[in-house]
C-alpha cells in the first residue's frame, strides 16, 4: 500500500477525487478543490471531461488553474459561454448535470453543507461567503461529489445554517424538498472517504487513505462516525498521478495552501 | 431633491435637457410606471438614445443616497470605476445588489456607502473573505449591515423577473435550507398544474443599475462579450441603467456571443478605460489576480484599508 | 414497441448502441426522469455525444405514434425535411408544437399525421390562410384537428418552462382575451407579494424535439446564428432532439449571434442541405417567397394538396 | 382639399399611419398593413424609426417590404437579434416600446380585435391564423395604433372572439386586466381615423379621409358609430409622399393587395 514516493495528504484528497470523474461526464466544477481535481481528471484519465463552470463557460479548457470561477482563461477555452440565467434555469435546474462538484466549511452527517456562517445567522462569530450556486448544485445535478478537509470543527455534530441540502434529515427528505438529483454519494477528504448508507442516508466511513490512523478520523470527526464494516484503504497515488497534480500546483494561479 | 439633482445635469443637447425634467413629472405622476415596468423614465414622445456624458455626472444625476443599486458584472467586467466614483461623491445608505460582492463592494461597505447587501456569494473569489464585508456583519463597522441573501438562481431570478416586468418568479429551490427561512424576499408558491411546491422570489428594480462594458458607439449603443452573467438583465430590471465601457467606437463591428444593448435601453454611457480593473475586460486587459491577493491583506485590518482607499481612491487616482 | 426501434437503431459505435438500451429502462423506472427534467434519456456513466445519422433513422428511432413533437424555427430555419421524413414514414396521432405552423404543418396536418396541434400564429406569413388547417378546424379533413392555442408570449413561456424543469411559467397575459377560456394549459396564479392575479402556463416538455440548424461538427455540436427564435428553448425542453443541419464542419468558428447547443444537449444531428427549403437557412440560401405564394394555389384545394405531396414528398424528394 | 395627384383609399390609409410614427420612436411592428405603413415612414420623415419585429430583429432597416416578419433582409439590417423569449419577455411585457402597430380581421367600438376566428370558436365559420403578437402588442405597448379596411364584416356589432383586448367593455377593464400600456389611440381605416373618448373609451370617427362620404363611413361600421362634433379632413397624400409608397410597393416582395 506504500506509494514508490511521498505525498501529503492534500494531494491523495485530490487525487481520489479525480478518480471519480470519467471521460465525456458533465461536470459543474466549485473553485479550489474541485477545480483541481477536475483538471487533474483531465490531464489524466478523462481528457474530454465537460467541465461547467458557473460564470457560463461550458466545456472550459484552462492550461492553468483557474483562480476564480471567471478567469479569462476559462472563457477562451470554452466550447461556447452561456449567461448565468442559462446557467441556473436551462442546465442546472433541469437536472442535466451528471456530477456536481462542491466544497464546503462544514458538512454533517447526512451531508448537509454550510458555507454561509459560523455561529447563528443573525449574530455571526464568522461570516462565510454563502451559497452562491451551491444549493442548486447539491439540489439538482444527477450526483454530488463534496470535498473538504476533515476537523472537528468541519465536521460538526450540528450545522449551525444548511446551505445546501445532503439528505436533510434523512431518507424521504431531497423527495419532500422537490430534489430531484441523487444528492451526495461520495465525501472526499484528506482522511479518507465517506459514502451514504443506501437506507439511512447517513455517511459511512469507507476508504482510508494511505498512512492515515482510524483514530485520527474518529477524532477529527464531531460526530459518533460509522465505519464501514469492510473498510478498505485508498489506492496510494501513482507516480503519473503525483507528477500531474505537481506540475498542474506549480502552473497554476491558486495560492498554494488553497 | 431629486428634482434639483436632475435639473442641475449639464447635457450639452437642450433635447435631452427637456427630456430630463419631463422625466421628473413621470416620477411624480406615475409611479406604477416606475415600479411595475422598472424602465428609465427618460422618455417622450421619440425614444430616449444614451448620451456619452462623464463618470462623475452620471453617477452624480443618476444615484441619489437611499437608493438601490446594482452592479453587475460576474467576475468579468466588474463596474469598480463606477464604484470608486459612488465613493468619492459620498452617496450613502446604499442598497447594494450583487451576485458575488467581490472588492467592489467590499470597498462600498468599508467606505460606509451601505446600508444594505443583496446578494448570493461574499468573498474574494479564489482568495478567501471580504474583510470589510466581515467586518461590517460581524462587527457593524463602520456601520451596521442589513443583508438580504440568496443563492446566485435566486438572485438570478429576482433580476429576471425585474427585466421581465413581472413581480417575482419561479424556481426549485431554497427548500430544506436555512435561507428558506431568513430571506423575506423567498415565498412559497404552488404550481397550478401539478400541485408542486416551489419558491417564488420577488423583483428587483434597481434604481439604477450599473455595469461595464467593452464598447459602445457614439449613439449610445452597447457591446459587451466573453462572460455576460446576469448583465443584460440588470440593465433591464433597472428604472435607470448606466454603462461605463473601455472605448467609444465609431462602428460596433460583430463580436461572437457579443450582447448588443440597444441605445434606447440605457440611460447613459460614460467612458471609463481600465474601469473594471482589478477585474477584467476580455480584449483589453486580463485579471489582476495578484491585486486580489494583495487586497486579502490591504482589507485585513481597517487602517490599512483606509489608508490605500484615501491614496488610491479618495485622492482620485482609481 | 419503443425498444424494438431503439434496438434496431444500427450506430455504428458499440458505446452508443448500450447507452441506448440503458436509456430504454430509464424509461420504464424512472418517469418522473423523463417527465420532470425533460432530458433525453440516452445516458450512461459519462454522458452521451450526439451521433450523425441519416435523417431516415433518426425519425424511424426518435419519433412514435401518438408522441408529442416540437418542429421549431421562427421563419427561419423551418426544418422542413424532417417534416417531409415524418409524413414518409406515415407516423400518426402525433401532437404538433409550434408557434407558426406554417407550411411544414400545413402539409403534416393536411398528410393526417396529426390529431392535435398546439400553436399560437396559423397562418402562410405574409401571404395569407393555411387551408389544410383550416380544412381540418373547419371541416374535420383528412381528420378532426383538436387544438390547444396560444399567443406567442404563452407559447414561449411554455417551452421556456420545459427547458427550465419547471411544471410551468408566470406572465402578464390572457386575461381579458377569449383564449383565457378556451385553453386548459393557462390557469390563474397570484403574486404572494404583491397579490397581483396573473397567468400560469403549463410546461411543454415534447418526446420529441426538431430544429434545423447551419452547421454541426462531427462530435455533434450544433451551431446556428440569425433568427434563431424559440430554438434553444424547443431542444432543451424535448425529452429527446434532433437537429438537421445544412452542413457538417470539422470546426464551428465562431460566428456573430450564434446559438451553440453542445453535443451532450442533443440527442441525433441528422445532415440535410437545403433542409429547411422554402424557408431559408441564413448564410446558405435565401427564404422563397415565390414558394410561399405558390402554397396558396396549391393547397386550397385537397386535390392538388395530395397531387403535389404525392410528387414532390412522396415520390423522394423534398 | 384636393390632391395635386389621385391616390387610392389604401395609399391614404398607409400615409395617414404613417404620419403617426415619429423619430426614433421604438415601434412593433405587425407584417402587412403596419409593416408598409412604419417602412413609409423610414423612408419620409422618420428615417431613425427603430423597428421591432416579433422574429427578434431590433432596428431592421429593410431596403424593401418584407414578405414575413422574419425575412433575410430584415435579420441583416438589424442592429441585433433577440430570440424570441428576449422579445416577449424582456422587451414586449415590461412595456418599454412606444408603439404597437397592427392590424385585425375585426375591431368593435371598444378597440377590441379579433383574429381567431369567425362563427364560434369550437365550430369555425372561417378559422383564422389566431394571436401570434397580438395580444402582447396591444396590452403592453406604450401606446396602440391599429389598421384595418373599414367593412360591416369587419366593423362588427359584437365580436366572436376576443384575440386582443383593446378597451374590454369600458373603462377600468384595461386595469383590471393588469394590461399596462394605454392601448388603442387610434384606429386608421381606408375611410378616415377612429380614436376613443377619453372618458367612454368608445371609439370615435374623428377624421374623414378626402373623397370619402360620411354615409359611406355610417354603411361600413356594424355599429351605431359617434362621429365627432368637429369632423377633420384627414390632409391628403403629398407628392412626395405618394412617390415614396408606390416606390415602396413597386420594390416589395408584398403582393399587390396586401
Amino acid at each position: 500500500m506504500e506509494s514508490a514516493e511521498m505525498f501529503t495528504s492534500d494531494e491523495m484528497m485530490s487525487i481520489a477525487a479525480a478518480r471519480q470523474l470519467s471521460n465525456n461526464e458533465v461536470c459543474f466544477i466549485g473553485i479550489g478543490l474541485p477545480s483541481k481535481a477536475a483538471n487533474l481528471a483531465r490531464r489524466l484519465h478523462a481528457p474530454d471531461l465537460i467541465m461547467i463552470y458557473e460564470s457560463g463557460t461550458l466545456g472550459a479548457k484552462p492550461s492553468r488553474l483557474p483562480l476564480s470561477i471567471g478567469d479569462g482563461d476559462l472563457a477562451e477555452t470554452a466550447d461556447t459561454i452561456v449567461s448565468v440565467p442559462e446557467i441556473f434555469n436551462y442546465l442546472l435546474q433541469p437536472g442535466r448535470i451528471d456530477v456536481g462538484f462542491l466544497g464546503a466549511a462544514q458538512i454533517d452527517r447526512f451531508a448537509n453543507l454550510n458555507s454561509t456562517v459560523i455561529g447563528t445567522y443573525r449574530n455571526p462569530v464568522v461570516r462565510l461567503p454563502g451559497a452562491g450556486g451551491a444549493p442548486e448544485i447539491a439540489g439538482a445535478c444527477k450526483k454530488v461529489i463534496v470535498m473538504l478537509r476533515q476537523s472537528p470543527k468541519s465536521f460538526p455534530k450540528e450545522l449551525p445554517f444548511i446551505t445546501s441540502v445532503g439528505f436533510g434529515s434523512g431518507p424521504g427528505d431531497r423527495e419532500k424538498f422537490g430534489l430531484k438529483g441523487a444528492g451526495p454519494v461520495m465525501v472526499i477528504t484528506d482522511l479518507g472517504i465517506l459514502e451514504p448508507d443506501p437506507k439511512t442516508k447517513e455517511l459511512v466511513f469507507t476508504h482510508l487513505h494511505p498512512n492515515i490512523e482510524i483514530e485520527k478520523v474518529i477524532e477529527s470527526t464531531g460526530w459518533n462516525l460509522r465505519i464501514a464494516d469492510q473498510l478498505e484503504v485508498t489506492e496510494p497515488p501513482t507516480k503519473e498521478e503525483l507528477e500531474a497534480i505537481r506540475s498542474l500546483v506549480a502552473a497554476g494561479e491558486l495560492p498554494l495552501a488553497r | 431633491m431629486m428634482f434639483l439633482k436632475i435639473i442641475l445635469l449639464r447635457f450639452t443637447q437642450r433635447d435631452t435637457y427637456i427630456v430630463c425634467l419631463t422625466a421628473h413629472f413621470s416620477i411624480m405622476s406615475d409611479r406604477w410606471f416606475l415600479q411595475g415596468f422598472g424602465v428609465r423614465p427618460l422618455r417622450q414622445r421619440g425614444s430616449h438614445l444614451a448620451p456619452i456624458i462623464p463618470l462623475s455626472e452620471a453617477i452624480g444625476s443618476l444615484l441619489n443616497d437611499g437608493d438601490t443599486v446594482a452592479l453587475e458584472g460576474f467576475t468579468h467586467l466588474i463596474p469598480m470605476s463606477a464604484g470608486h466614483e459612488i465613493i468619492r461623491q459620498h452617496k450613502t445608505d446604499l442598497t447594494v445588489v450583487r451576485l458575488t460582492p467581490d472588492l467592489i463592494s467590499d470597498q462600498l461597505i468599508g467606505m460606509g456607502c451601505v446600508s444594505k447587501l443583496v446578494f448570493s456569494w461574499g468573498g474574494n473569489p479564489g482568495v478567501g473573505s471580504l474583510h470589510r464585508f466581515r467586518d461590517a456583519v460581524e462587527h457593524g463597522w463602520p456601520q451596521p449591515l442589513e443583508i438580504d441573501e440568496h443563492s446566485h438562481a435566486g438572485l438570478t431570478n429576482r433580476f429576471i423577473a425585474g427585466a421581465s416586468g413581472l413581480p417575482f418568479a419561479v424556481m426549485r429551490g431554497y427548500r430544506g435550507t436555512g435561507l428558506d427561512g431568513v430571506t423575506p424576499t423567498v415565498l412559497p408558491i404552488t404550481c397550478p398544474f401539478t400541485g408542486e411546491e416551489l419558491r417564488a422570489v420577488a423583483a428587483v428594480n434597481p434604481d439604477l443599475s450599473v455595469i461595464h462594458a467593452q464598447r459602445a458607439d457614439r449613439k449610445g449603443n452597447v457591446q459587451l462579450w466573453g462572460i455576460v452573467g446576469i448583465q443584460k438583465e440588470a440593465v433591464l430590471a433597472g428604472r435607470r441603467s448606466l454603462v461605463t465601457v473601455e472605448e467609444i467606437v465609431d462602428e460596433l463591428d460583430p463580436r461572437p456571443g457579443h450582447v448588443v444593448l440597444p441605445s434606447w435601453l440605457v440611460t447613459a454611457v460614460a467612458l471609463s478605460p481600465r474601469g473594471s480593473h482589478p477585474s477584467y475586460a476580455a480584449g483589453y486587459y486580463q485579471r489582476d489576480n495578484d491585486f486580489y491577493i494583495a487586497w486579502d491583506a490591504i482589507s485585513r485590518n481597517r487602517e490599512t484599508f483606509l489608508a490605500w482607499m484615501s491614496a488610491n481612491v479618495l485622492g482620485g487616482a482609481s
